[in-house]
């Protein structure tokens, strides 16, 4: 069965192992993996887990969608909230969050608002980001962009509309970010973290079919590799059967 | 008192057209317009076609946090000055107009975060002068933001933010139902920011999927998300919100958005033609809701995005 | 008809004749008089007066009741709101809204607190009152007690839960009251209003049955009585008709 | 994981004397209670009793600004040390045990305003240090209000007015209906404060008229006002809310809440007979909810005021 596991159903299954029973959380703004991360853990070991924070309770959806913000997704859910509870919710933190955006730095700072010029002369406009505050309310979150390519992943951003752990500890400390931060960088290739010390990005694992070379080919900057990187753990035939058959009823994950 | 005119009670609705009129009298004054909904749910979009055509323009655009497919129109249509959202995309792939007029100077588009908006209707709705904010850190955002202030935390002694009231001079929202009073019943699960825009906003302009009977209201006022004090017209709009979605009565129209981002990059990238004829098609030759639903597809077209909505 | 007018009843005209088309009010806590007045108004003249500002718009109910504050009198209404709501509206304010207390003064100050003694060693203690605000950020408001003594209607009120016009013209600029402040008095027996200059409270007008020397006996400061007081116009047969087969079908303003 | 025993989704269905311990012990850590409702509407009369038959005292009430009977009834128990509502009332006349425990100085009233509680609960409930306030003038209750600071505006340059976060250890709350997971439904009109209160606390308990199935929320959402994140404890408590009213179920019964009044009079004056047998009757003796309502009159006396409530 994991012959035929997507990149993308394999990084849903990494994320969903580090979520906890009875934490609250929601799935940022590309929600597409998080979403399927959060229902995975729920079905599996964290049924008191709870999707909030955003402006919906438990959403129930019949299938995955690429926006989780509208009734498509969220109309059969326990309760709904709108932008003022998001106000409150943003100031009193979740358990964990998700963010991914244009690039992400060694630091694991995401750009969502500019790639070269300034702010109002920009090479590329992106297009900004809703909420900034979740990354650092919160006790934690992760990053998951569904490419990873040398252009996404960058030394240094052009802009940091998401704080990741900026330049390192004391940078961290100085701009009061008390939190944990970006836990775990997940990508269709590989899974990294931060060195606990520098705080900077280094390899974790590699997914089946990568190698630590390849993965360090398609990154902007040195992701620390010594030694033997190991395999990330794939699926268990039990994680991908509930993926497929309760929560991706429409195969989103291996398109 | 018998035998004089008895004073009655004034309906609220209105014309799409008269709406228009009314809407860009009030932005001439000042221009700050605020937008309902979210993405691609619930968007005034026949408001927004109607005052374009209406001919606005230097407009101070507002939103709740995120918006996309009508910012992105309004550019096009050359109508915009400044954007104040701080999320502008199409989700699955970036706004055309939008990045292409920024990157070429013709539009500024402010770096915000949610907080601050949010925070600034807050105030405004709340009627005090600022909201204080306590979740902002470390983003460059709060090196540009224009509405964001530091100030001494008179309680925490800290340094906080804080943002003063945003007041758009009109606000355009996208309800299913409202009666002819402007009480206003977003059927929807997902209302987002349209409450609070309504009390924060010096006018309120609404289109609604259906007028309902005086007694729909009356006998489930849990149901009036927007009271009738906060309205100011109400339009009746058969696929009002379209592209965007109405639900629980019809869908987004992915295909219609996707289309209309390929003209727009098109023009981004030097071809114009399609992006210009999508212009006129849409928004120059309708007189009216009847039309535009036929330039898009006719009635049956949207049985398509109706049947969605109920999920069949 | 007019001699079977209650002086509840006369009070409930009063207040609705100077209730205008168009405008935006409410009841305030002791509701019987006032919601009578304010749908008396709606009914007779003033079709597009919006009854908002509490957690409400323009109920519909039944009868009257004493309070105008739960389901049973508001259960069929426009819309509900909550107490963030009157949040708002206390600093947006109303056109018009009603008070009344345990003591009013000269200058219209009422207080809801104690008598005698002091806040926390009171001889006698009120209720208190909950929203401080609409006697000054509404345009104007009205004080309808529905007993008129020498005892409720004294020099100098013991504590100043809702102000008037303070000590006069002076100490109301000071304190930053810039709207109009209370505008009528109406009693069962009288109505009074505010001198130009001084901001005193002074006789108006009388209701059928009383004199302007029995008014004073029952009010422990000066009413200015200088020459002729009128006599207060008692209801007409339509505003009677109206009142009593529209609004008060259960009799509460002759009770 | 087959063969493993899986983990399922806790149910916060709880008994009422469990809750009433449970919020006994948060209270001893921190006294500020905060109840649901206002004056006779929807009031947590049940959970009340439970507290003080668990034997709360030294207790600071917060309350939404306006409340009664069950204040009242707290202080003739002798659980109330403090009092931070703004008025204290029955609405047809004073509540007579906490006229008497102020004036004898056993209480302390505290001179408070609405927005003062309402601005606490919202600062605490958006989670920022303060909420500015700028509607409050000429009142005496602004030398005595010990919430309220006078901090100079950083936007308009006045002195203007501010609370800090309000932020009570227990919230009990009544509502019409809950699922086991905790979400509440308020199908009464009328919801004042209590959304605001839940999201503003620590910990809330909710009594509700009944327990429904899932499918009840989730068919729809927009029913729920108070979401289960917030909910610590829900229980099922018939009557629960009496003699307060429980809308659209019951109405509030005036007659039981004067004819307590009476007692309390007598009691203020010199007799305490009467209020000491009420006390006994209906707090000490009920060893339960069924036994309350048989003290009270049994079901067939329910019945009138359940008929009162659907206007019969």
């Amino acid at each position: 069965m994991s012959a035929a596991v997507s990149p993308i159903e394999q990084m849903v299954v990494v994320l969903a192992r580090d979520l906890a029973d009875g934490e609250l959380g929601a799935a940022g703004a590309a929600a597409l993996v998080p979403m399927a991360a959060i229902a995975l853990a729920r079905e599996l070991h964290a049924p008191n887990l709870t999707v909030g924070g955003e402006m919906f309770f438990n959403p129930e959806p019949g299938r995955l969608y690429p926006s989780m913000l509208d009734d498509r997704a969220l109309g059969r859910c326990e309760a709904a909230e709108t932008f003022i509870e998001l106000f409150g919710h943003s100031h009193h933190g979740l358990d964990f969050f998700f963010h991914s955006g244009l690039q992400h730095d060694v630091y694991g700072n995401i750009n969502l608002h500019h790639v070269g010029g300034t702010l109002h002369a920009p090479k590329m406009r992106g297009p900004g980001a809703a909420n900034l505050s979740y990354c650092h309310t919160s006790s934690r979150y992760y990053i998951c962009p569904t490419v990873h390519t040398a252009r996404n992943f960058v030394e240094t951003v052009d802009f940091i509309t998401i704080p990741g752990h900026l330049s390192g500890p004391a940078a961290k400390r100085d701009a009061g970010l008390v939190n944990e931060g970006p836990r775990l960088v997940v990508t269709p290739r590989a899974v990294m973290e931060f060195d606990k010390t520098t705080l900077r990005m280094q390899l974790k694992s590699v997914h089946g079919g990568n190698t630590p070379e390849e993965v360090q080919r398609h990154t902007g900057f040195d992701l620390a590799i010594r030694g033997e990187v190991p395999q990330t753990r794939p699926p268990t035939e039990e994680e991908l059967r509930v993926l497929r058959e309760r929560i991706d009823i429409s195969g989103a994950l291996r398109a | 008192m018998e035998g004089q005119a008895k004073p009655t009670r004034r309906s609220k609705v209105t014309g799409l057209q008269d709406a228009a009129r009314l809407a860009r009298g009030a932005l001439e004054e000042r221009p700050e317009l605020c937008l309902g909904g979210l993405f691609k749910q619930s968007r005034p979009v026949a408001l927004v076609r109607a005052l374009l055509a209406a001919g606005a323009d230097g407009l101070h655009v507002y939103s709740s946090p995120g918006a996309g497919y009508d910012v992105d129109l309004m550019i096009a249509a050359g109508a915009v000055a400044q954007v104040f959202i701080p999320g502008v995309t199409l989700e699955n792939r970036l706004c055309p107009n939008f990045r292409r007029a920024v990157e070429a100077g013709q539009v500024t588009a402010h770096a915000l975060d949610a907080l601050t908006v949010v925070g600034g209707l807050m105030a405004s709705a709340h009627g005090v002068p600022f909201q204080p904010i306590d979740a902002l850190r470390g983003s460059d955002v709060l090196k540009h933001n224009p509405l964001l202030h530091e100030i001494d935390c008179p309680f925490s002694g800290r340094r906080i933010h804080a943002v003063g009231p945003i007041r758009p001079r009109v606000t355009f929202l996208h309800a299913q139902e409202a009666d002819r009073w402007g009480n206003l019943r977003h059927l929807s699960t997902m209302v987002y920011a349209d409450q609070l825009m309504a009390r924060a906003s010096d006018m309120v302009i609404a289109s609604v999927d259906r007028i309902v009977p005086d007694e729909v209201v009356l006998d489930d006022p849990s149901r009036v998300t927007v009271p009738s004090n906060y309205v100011d017209a109400v339009v009746e709009v058969p696929y009002g919100a379209h592209p965007t979605a109405s639900f629980p009565n019809y869908a987004m129209d992915e295909e219609h958005i996707d289309a209309y981002a390929d003209l727009g990059d098109a023009a981004r990238t030097g071809d114009s033609t399609g992006l210009d004829a999508y212009i006129t098609r849409h928004l120059t030759e309708p007189k009216n809701q009847s039309d535009y639903i036929e330039a898009v597809g006719g009635t049956g077209y949207f049985a398509v995005l109706e049947a969605e909505a109920r999920n069949e």
